[in-house]
């Protein structure tokens, strides 16, 4: 029988960094005004910590504790591990942003951790309710987080709207379990796999059960049609939280997502086969949708937010290409969450410190930008050309490989209309890198010049802003010139879970 | 023999040395040219004499199955189409040919280039581009001799298009001026559409024989490897591209405009390089235009007599001279092929010759006139004779070559022809050559009476003859115009006569028909006797016939609207269909079938995104609908 | 016996629901909102859920339901106490429909039958909640405890935070 | 093997990596440094280009220079495996002639020069790399590289163009350009990923060219699966070869490029769509190219025929070589659909002395560009007299497109034509006269740009700069040797096109 | 005695009118209530899967009530964070009818 005390110390690094938002909240009370920045440095410090913590104390471990709920293994920790370093860009990204532009600062970098334990428990949970739960982490968190620009209409409205639309789609996932539960008995995913493979005369609740989990996962990861809060909250929601949404939250579903497929439908081949279509069918219409809409955005925060709904499409599209006989797709898909993730890191801190100069936030505005912030350009071009799936960036390598899993696995119409789609993104990436490089700088409001309104566009980025654009363009040209080494990592963490 | 090569290589070497290095070199390098054209000419003698001690025996020397010549053949590997002894792969040869009908025109085209070179010395003095001038003369030059040698088609094509650039280059040498520059493109042009058919033709003969060597080609046709269909199709597509350069109808327009350039090139054009190689060109593949039962030759003998008529009645009525001597020019080249066509070969080849010195001499002296009275129009000379003798002369004796008065050059390569044509043409070709060579006679006095007999205008008092670097060449071709018809006969002792030195099949001796001869003498003299007393005794008036056949002449000084009708063409069909592809590229491929996809596309966006309502509710409809959507799809498929 | 309870509490539950979903006055609705909710602590008792009927009448009948109340007091003014539906509720019926279209047949094909509700002892529910369940209990008051500081944060208005 | 031939093939690709990324970390402002550095890395590479295109053993043939690097074992096994052949060893010169060239034309860049020098190297980087390239991920890797700096290097530094009925922004050049190249290139990623899959069905699931090309061989693509995957690279690499009705985006390009670009870009870069259909298309899909090779020379001629007459009747220098380069790459891709040794030989032939003469023309049009500061022809007169030298290196440049013997477009177009006849006599026919046509076009532009009396309003117009004369007498001297001694380029072409499948 | 179907139907009827609330409802806070309805019918057929688990052949357990447990605990938080919200936006927009709270779309 196990316990509570049941090799507990596996579960080290949660404990750990549920301590360290205590942590934050409490030294946050005892910082006078204005040193509230040390707060940010700490849970850096704290993250970077359990980083090492986590490498060292579950190098290949393989556990599944409190009899499968929990999973302790090279996927968990590939993706805490992931999880944690975006941890660290994000708030390094948000520092001067929520040091300037917010109130709270304590609060906003404890419920950031918050979130990122979500995140990993939802990497880690093998069970739909624990599942649950750690997404209800995230999610709360994340209202929070969007509404945390309290005076700005437009964050209320997306707080708003994000906890309505939430709530229902929690509301549906959570029929769905009850009607899996009430048919099967079971929640954890492996039993799930074992009953789909088995049900033959069982009552269809089953199937629509899984069907409405679905719907709530693919609430979670922006999939069209349960994509509509996408924009408005990406565009209400604080910059930085907009980029954590963008990056953090959709990732950690598609590990849930991942998990849940690899071990809770792929098993069961034959209903799998039949479950593809649905994968499919929403990957083609994510991918459509999402860059066709963007073609008509002004607002940079809304464009992100279609474009991600695009690329949500994409990682669908890998999905739909799990199968038992290779772990190809599996690869791709852990490979492009973590080119896309950091891609979207590296233009997103080009726009929060475009942002942090100016507060400006239309694609229009960024005219000129070249000229006065060129660093800043160079790295958002780059971004974008990766996000296009150009080399030699990471999203050229990330692209191939996925739309490569997804042919193998007789998806070749599928990865010809990703292809396709990903051409129209191109569309819209060079009308923002146009704007960057080949447009004038707009006059200010005052009709005078632009750089006398806004004397901080002279200045350098802040350091903050420099490490994450440094590192992150460093790593995208690496993953695109030589991913090996991430691939071998992830191949290693797609065995777990792809068995 | 096998260094006949070095005869072009000369010229070529010349020009760009020339052209990179002329100005800084005493005459602008102009001696550097007539240096290696006069080597030309040179060793020509050294390829004649060693050609006349030649035999079977000779390295790459052998007689001739088609023209029963002692052949000699030289090649050179150029380059490889494809890897060596593979399948389908081609070597391509620079190689020479010298047989009689090479030896013939390496003679006349050094020895005209040479004089019109040394003409030019004094002619061009004092030009900006004098240089430049002669540099591209001995390319001409040089091109021309290698046209003449190359023993197979690529090589001949390679030359022949030289030559043609090199004639755009020389007419639009004052390419300041708008007609120069006009003329230029116009030459080059409609002889490029000749040239699209020699092209094809040869490639027509490659696919067939799988080799380019000209005698691979003639040794196929007689052999009957080559179907008839292909050798006539082959012979009247490089008949196409002779008629482009030798201006036979329809693409002589070009060389009356030719004129443009300097009048020594115009000399050259007309006597020695240019329009003799659609001749040659004929003469060299003839076995192919005999072949079979020769319907080529038919064409070649129609298009022929066709243009000696045509371009005869222009002459006759034309008013500026070196107008006049153009259309002679495209009368006589007629005059040729007509003869070619009626398997008169030597007498072609002869006539090629005579008509190249008077013409040569003509276009000098004509040069020398309006370089000295700065004057093209007839009428506004006369009487010249009294202020440039020697000029008078030189010019007369080419005028009464051409005009086939006895014992002259012409008169004996006229008769040739006229005979080649009574031989194997029937009645009405013998009547209209007989016709034309009357014209050509009264064209010829024509233009000699109206230049430099009569009163002299006042206004030409004080012109001076030409200078000794101008005259000296006059006179050497004048010689020549005079005596050259000599060779046609058999000497007692060594040589058998022009026809058993060059011809077809098997040499015949000279022989003469008297009716012919006695007729076209008659012609001739009477042709000459009228011109005189109509143009200097003015005792022939020519306004009743004017006046009664108004409508013709007006037709015959227009050039039968040739010039018209293919400007109409271009203006009204080419260019308006090029800018009606270019509208279109623009209009329909750009504007609708590119960017309209692409508006498409981004409207449909536009369009897409309004359903992204910003009222939550909708949201949640949304959500409601997807669900269901996702039941129904669980219901079709799953359950 | 028990149909006549299960039937009465399913018609006091919808009754209820609807009673939410339509009625004019946003009070009401509330108070509809409690019926319901009672009610289905009703079934609770049915299926022999005694302690689920109690965590329901104690959380749902005092907490939520006062708190919807107060919300109610404090964003009175908007168009209270008059409420409307919005302009597509046609639509959203039938999608509502439909939705129960896909639901209903779903349990009705081949459902088990004749199966006795059974009750589940307080013990058991206990020892398994702080053994295999722990995790998701831990996390849950994780979500518990962020939600109260996000509706603080939220809620409080800044001049508060200002003095402190 | 020595150790030079191991690492040439990386070098050539590395050294403009390397100078561009170094060139990132020069102080920016400073245009003179940068473009001596620029001129020393492009020197650098044309050397190595030169070194490897006179050190390929043709005797041998084949496949040299060979080198693999483990980039991607596992399921996909990516290797980067470099080495030429006799096709792409002229290419690879070509590359670095031009680039070179380029590079020394573009002193007149002064806005932003590092990075102009930067986005040019990581392009030619990108077109070696194709070149070299021995594996299906690699080559799409940097043909995909080769392609996308053009949009900033054409938005930038670019020039937008009003034509009084319509206008062309360099903004509008430069989208649409990448939008069809990057078009085109989703349909080889397609075509790529087709091949993947079908060969891992074979059981043989690889990217490397010879594992494929063994497939093919071996006849294991089946008939259907060949005939229905080739058009899309046809048509994916031939939107870049400037394959008819896919060629629009070339003249507006051109017509908004700067100088150097343009002559990378017609120099090189539409190459690289020949060199794809040959190298992918022929060599793996040897049935499917059998098959759809009517489809392909059809509209080569068109290419030639359309390129030619709409090229007569435009009055804009750029427009005018532009359109002329669409009817000049339809002699390559008629060559190409010959399938016969002669043909695609000239094929290759003709893209080579394509490559060397419009890039002269180009230079050219950039060098009186720059001093008039029009390219309108109806405006430009008489520049003979002006500037008498750029005006001979043109007449050469044209006089080679225009197909005249004794320069290097000859041999090639005569190549091309020889093959076609043996094969497709009719088209053949229709391709001659559209060589024909180019005679007109480029005797009227020379006709109205050199010659006639020139304008007072040109009157002290500078010659051709010492730069400009160099370059041009280069490239003047490359057309003149190729045409008078096609040999050495032609023995190395021809082995190399020994080796294609089916011809 | 009661079959489980009807509970499962109850349940069904509860969340789409739950549902139906969620998509008609212009105030915020009946939004709220109408989620807890379907809360609710979650509840009801978690718990009535749970308690007929017992003689159907399949293995008796807790499970279904303990997530039913949890599900109130998340219900009420989500209610709690919900209405601050919906306050917070009075206090800016003193509206709180969703269709008015509409500044972003398309």
């Amino acid at each position: 029988m196990n316990g509570l005390s049941d090799n507990l110390e596996l579960l080290t690094p949660e404990f750990a960094l549920a301590g360290l938002a205590f942590l934050v909240f409490t030294v946050d009370l005892f910082l006078p005004k204005g040193r509230k920045g040390y707060l940010a440095w700490l849970s850096i410090a704290g993250l970077i910590a359990l980083i090492v913590l986590s490498l060292v104390m579950l190098w290949d471990e393989e556990e599944s504790l409190y009899n499968g709920l929990l999973a302790v293994d090279s996927f968990s920790l590939f993706f805490k591990v992931f999880f944690l370093g975006m941890g660290v860009f994000i708030i390094l990204s948000s520092m001067d942003f929520v040091e300037h532009r917010l109130k709270y600062q304590g609060e906003f970098y404890g419920l950031l951790l918050f979130s990122i334990l979500g995140m990993n428990l939802m990497a880690q949970s093998r069970e739909l309710l624990t599942a649950y739960i750690a997404l209800e982490l995230l999610s709360f968190s994340l209202y929070v987080l969007a509404a945390y620009a309290k005076d700005s209409a437009k964050s209320n409205e997306s707080a708003l709207k994000y906890i309505i639309v939430g709530a229902v789609s929690s509301a549906i996932l959570l029929y769905g379990v009850s009607m899996v539960y009430s048919t099967l008995g079971v929640t954890k995913f492996d039993d799930i796999a074992i009953g789909l493979a088995a049900a033959t005369d069982v009552s269809p609740a089953l199937w629509v059960g899984v069907g409405l989990i679905l719907v709530g996962l693919m609430f979670k990861v922006s999939a069209v049609p349960f994509h509509m809060w996408a924009p408005d909250v990406y565009e209400g929601a604080p910059y930085p939280v907009t980029a954590y949404l963008a990056i953090g939250s959709k990732a950690a579903a598609f590990a849930l997502l991942l998990r849940l497929v690899g071990e809770g439908f792929v098993p069961a081949a034959e209903r799998w086969e039949q479950w593809q279509l649905v994968f499919a069918a929403l990957a083609a219409v994510s991918m459509l949708v999402g860059n066709l809409v963007a073609l008509a955005q002004k607002n940079l925060k809304r464009l992100m937010a279609y474009s991600s709904i695009g690329h949500a499409g994409f990682i669908l599209a890998g999905i739909t290409a799990l199968s038992t006989n290779s772990d190809l797709a599996s690869n791709g898909v852990m490979f492009y969450l973590v080119g896309y993730s950091i891609t979207n890191m590296v233009v997103f801190a080009a726009l929060i410190s475009f942002f942090n100069m100016t507060g400006k936030e239309l694609i229009t505005d960024l005219g000129g930008l070249a000229d006065h912030q060129p660093f800043l350009a160079a790295c958002l071009g780059m971004g974008l050309f990766s996000l296009a799936g150009l080399p030699i960036f990471a999203g050229f390598t990330m692209k191939f490989y996925l739309f490569t899993a997804v042919a193998t696995e007789g998806f070749l119409w599928l990865a010809a209309l990703a292809i396709f789609s990903s051409l129209i993104s191109l569309y819209y990436y060079l009308n923002i890198l146009r704007q960057v490089y080949i447009e004038p700088a707009p006059a200010g409001e005052g009709g005078g010049d632009l750089l006398e309104e806004y004397p901080a566009l002279t200045r350098r980025p802040s350091l903050p802003m420099l490490t994450v654009l440094g590192s992150g363009v460093a790593a995208i040209i690496w993953l695109g010139v030589y991913p090996r080494p991430l691939i071998e990592a992830i191949e290693a963490a797609s065995r777990a879970v792809m068995s | 023999m096998q260094w006949a090569w070095l005869i072009p290589v000369f010229g070529f070497a010349a020009a760009p040395i020339i052209v990179v290095f002329g100005r800084y070199l005493p005459g602008k390098g102009s001696w550097l040219s007539i240096l290696a054209i006069g080597g030309g000419f040179v060793v020509f003698w050294f390829v004649l004499n060693s050609w006349l001690g030649a035999s079977n025996a000779t390295s790459g020397c052998f007689t001739s199955e088609n023209t029963g010549l002692l052949t000699c053949d030289y090649e050179r590997v150029w380059f490889n189409a494809g890897i060596v002894g593979a399948a389908g792969s081609v070597t391509l040869f620079w190689g020479i040919l010298i047989d009689p009908l090479t030896i013939a025109m390496l003679g006349l085209v050094t020895f005209v280039a040479l004089m019109v070179q040394v003409y030019s010395l004094a002619y061009m003095k004092g030009d900006p581009r004098f240089g430049w001038y002669f540099a591209v003369h001995s390319l001409f030059a040089a091109s021309m001799l290698t046209l003449v040698l190359a023993d197979n088609f690529l090589l001949l094509y390679v030359a022949w298009e030289l030559v043609g650039i090199c004639s755009y280059l020389l007419i639009g040498f004052w390419h300041e001026r708008p007609k120069a520059r006009e003329a230029a493109k116009k030459a080059f042009i409609v002889t490029r559409i000749g040239d699209v058919g020699l092209l094809i033709g040869i490639l027509l003969i490659w696919r067939e024989v799988g080799s380019f060597s000209m005698l691979d080609a003639f040794e196929a046709v007689r052999t009957g490897a080559m179907s008839e269909g292909v050798a006539t199709a082959s012979a009247i597509l490089l008949f196409l591209g002779a008629m482009g350069k030798s201006a036979q109808i329809p693409f002589h327009v070009w060389l009356p405009d030719a004129m443009e350039g300097p009048t020594p090139v115009s000399a050259l054009i007309h006597a020695a390089t240019m329009v003799i190689a659609g001749v040659y060109l004929v003469a060299r593949t003839f076995p192919l235009f005999e072949a079979y039962d020769a319907v080529p030759l038919l064409v070649v003998s129609i298009v022929g007599l066709a243009t000696a008529l045509m371009a005869a009645t222009i002459a006759l009525v034309a008013t500026d001279l070196k107008r006049i001597l153009a259309y002679s020019t495209i009368s006589h080249l007629g005059l040729m092929m007509l003869s070619l066509g009626a398997f008169g070969y030597t007498a072609a080849i002869f006539h090629l010759m005579a008509h190249g010195f008077s013409k040569a001499l003509l276009f000098l002296g004509a040069g020398s006139v309006l370089h000295s009275t700065e004057l093209q129009e007839t009428g506004e000379m006369g009487g010249l004779r009294k202020v440039m003798p020697l000029t008078a002369i030189v010019f007369s004796i080419g005028a009464l070559s051409l005009g086939g008065i006895p014992i002259l050059a012409g008169f004996w390569s006229k008769d040739e022809i006229l005979v080649a044509v009574s031989d194997n043409r029937n009645l009405t070709f013998i009547v209209l050559t007989l016709f034309t060579a009357l014209l050509s006679a009264l064209y010829m006095g024509r233009a000699m009476f109206l230049v430099f007999f009569g009163p002299l205008k006042e206004r030409n008092n004080q012109v001076h003859d030409a200078p000794i670097a101008m005259a000296l060449p006059m006179v050497l071709l004048g010689v020549l115009a005079l005596g050259f018809g000599l060779i046609s006969f058999n000497w007692p002792g060594s040589f058998g006569g022009f026809g058993t030195f060059l011809f077809f099949g098997h040499g015949e001796e000279f022989h003469f028909k008297v009716w012919l001869g006695v007729l076209s003498i008659v012609m001739a003299v009477a042709a000459f006797t009228v011109a005189y007393l109509i143009y200097v005794r003015r005792s022939i008036s020519l306004d009743g016939v004017r006046s009664r056949n108004a409508g013709i002449l007006k037709v015959i000084e227009n050039q039968y609207y040739f010039d018209e009708v293919y400007q109409w063409t271009v203006d009204h069909v080419v260019l308006v269909f090029a800018r009606f592809i270019g509208y279109f590229d623009r209009a329909i491929v750009n504007d609708i079938l590119v960017n309209g996809p692409a508006d498409v596309t981004r409207k449909f966006g536009i369009m897409l995104r309004l359903h992204v309502t910003g009222n939550v509710s909708s949201y949640a409809l949304g959500m409601a609908l997807g669900s269901v959507g996702l039941g129904i799809f669980v219901w079709l498929r799953v359950a | 016996m028990a149909w006549f309870v299960f039937i009465s509490l399913a018609v006091l539950t919808i009754g209820g629901a609807l009673g939410v979903v339509v009625t004019r006055n946003v009070v009401h609705a509330a108070l509809a909102l409690l019926v319901s909710l009672i009610a289905v602590a009703g079934v609770y008792l049915v299926l022999f859920a005694e302690f689920l009927a109690l965590v329901q009448v104690l959380i749902y009948g005092g907490a939520i339901i006062i708190v919807l109340l107060f919300a109610i007091m404090l964003t009175r003014g908007s168009d209270y106490p008059r409420i409307t539906d919005n302009k597509q509720w046609p639509l959203a019926a039938l999608a509502a429909l439909a939705f129960l279209g896909v639901l209903a047949p779903s349990f009705i094909i081949n459902s088990v039958e004749g199966t006795q509700a059974q009750n589940a002892s307080f013990t058991g529910i206990g020892e398994s909640l702080f053994t295999t369940w722990a995790v998701p209990f831990e996390i849950a008051s994780l979500v518990l405890l962020v939600a109260l500081i996000g509706a603080i944060i939220i809620a409080r208005s800044d001049d508060e935070e200002e003095e402190g | 093997m020595n150790d030079f031939d191991q690492v040439a093939m990386l070098l050539l690709i590395v050294v403009p990596l390397a100078g561009a990324a170094s060139m990132m970390f020069m102080p920016g402002g400073q245009s003179k440094e940068a473009w001596y550095f620029a001129i020393f890395i492009a020197a650098i590479s044309l050397a190595l280009s030169l070194v490897i295109f006179a050190n390929y053993d043709y005797g041998r043939g084949g496949f040299q220079y060979l080198s693999s690097y483990e980039w991607l074992p596992g399921p996909l096994d990516i290797k980067l495996s470099l080495g030429i052949d006799g096709i792409s060893a002229p290419m690879v010169l070509l590359n670095g002639i031009v680039l070179f060239g380029g590079v020394l034309v573009s002193q007149t860049v002064k806005y932003r020069t590092r990075d102009f020098f930067v986005l040019l190297f990581a392009l030619s980087a990108g077109v070696y790399g194709v070149f070299v390239a021995r594996d299906l991920f690699f080559l799409f890797f940097f043909y995909e590289l080769a392609v996308l700096p053009m949009y900033l290097l054409i938005g930038v530094w670019g020039s937008s163009t009003d034509f009084g009925t319509f206008l062309r922004t360099k903004e509008y050049g430069a989208m649409k350009l990448l939008m069809f190249l990057v078009g085109g290139s989703i349909l080889v990623w397609i075509g790529i990923l087709a091949l993947y899959s079908e060969a891992s069905d074979l059981g043989a699931a690889t990217f490397s060219l010879q594992g494929l090309a063994v497939l093919a061989e071996t006849g294991q693509f089946d008939r259907n699966f060949q005939i229905w995957v080739f058009p899309l690279f046809m048509v994916g690499f031939g939107v870049l070869a400037g394959l008819w009705p896919f060629h629009t985006w070339s003249p507006d390009g051109h017509v908004a490029a700067p100088t150097a670009v343009s002559m990378l870009h017609a120099g090189v870069l539409m190459k690289l769509g020949a060199y794809g259909i040959i190298r992918v298309g022929m060599f793996l899909l040897p049935e499917g190219a059998d098959a759809w090779m009517p489809v392909l020379i059809s509209l080569g001629s068109v290419n030639v025929l359309y390129g030619a007459v709409s090229a007569m009747s435009q009055n804009d220098l750029k427009y005018i070589i532009g359109y002329s380069s669409v009817s000049h790459m339809g002699y390559v891709l008629i060559g190409i659909a010959t399938l016969d040794n002669i043909g695609v030989a000239g094929a290759v032939l003709q893209m080579f002395s394509h490559g060397i003469m419009t890039a002269l023309m180009f230079l050219l049009v950039g060098a009186i560009y720059d001093r008039t500061h029009t390219r309108d022809i109806t405006v430009l007169n008489g520049l003979a007299t002006r500037m008498p030298v750029n005006s001979f290196f043109f007449a050469i440049a044209g006089l080679a497109s225009l197909g005249l013997p004794g320069l290097s477009g000859f041999i090639a177009e005569f190549m091309v034509f020889t093959g076609a006849f043996r094969t497709y006599m009719p088209l053949a026919v229709l391709a001659v006269i559209g060589a024909a046509l180019t005679a007109i076009y480029i005797l009227r532009l020379l006709a109205r740009t050199f010659m006639g009396e020139a304008d007072e309003r040109w009157a002290g117009l500078p010659d051709a700069s010492p730069v400009e004369m160099g370059v041009g007498a280069a490239f003047v001297g490359i057309l003149i040797f190729v045409g008078v001694w096609p040999d050495p380029l032609l023995r190395v072409i021809n082995v190399g096109v020994q080796t294609i499948p089916g011809v | 005695m009661i079959d489980l179907v009807w509970f499962q139907l109850l349940s069904a009827v509860l969340f789409v009118i739950g549902l139906y609330g969620v998509m008609a409802r212009r105030s915020a806070v009946l939004i709220v209530m109408s989620i807890e309805l379907m809360l609710n019918a979650v509840n009801i057929n978690l718990i009535a899967a749970a308690s007929h688990m017992e003689g159907t052949g399949r293995f008796s357990n807790f499970d279904g009530q303990l997530i039913a447990i949890f599900i109130i605990t998340v219900a009420a938080a989500e209610v709690g964070l919900a209405l601050a919200i919906i306050l917070r936006i009075f206090r800016n927009r003193s509206t709180i009818n969703v269709d008015e709270i509409n500044l972003m779309k398309w």
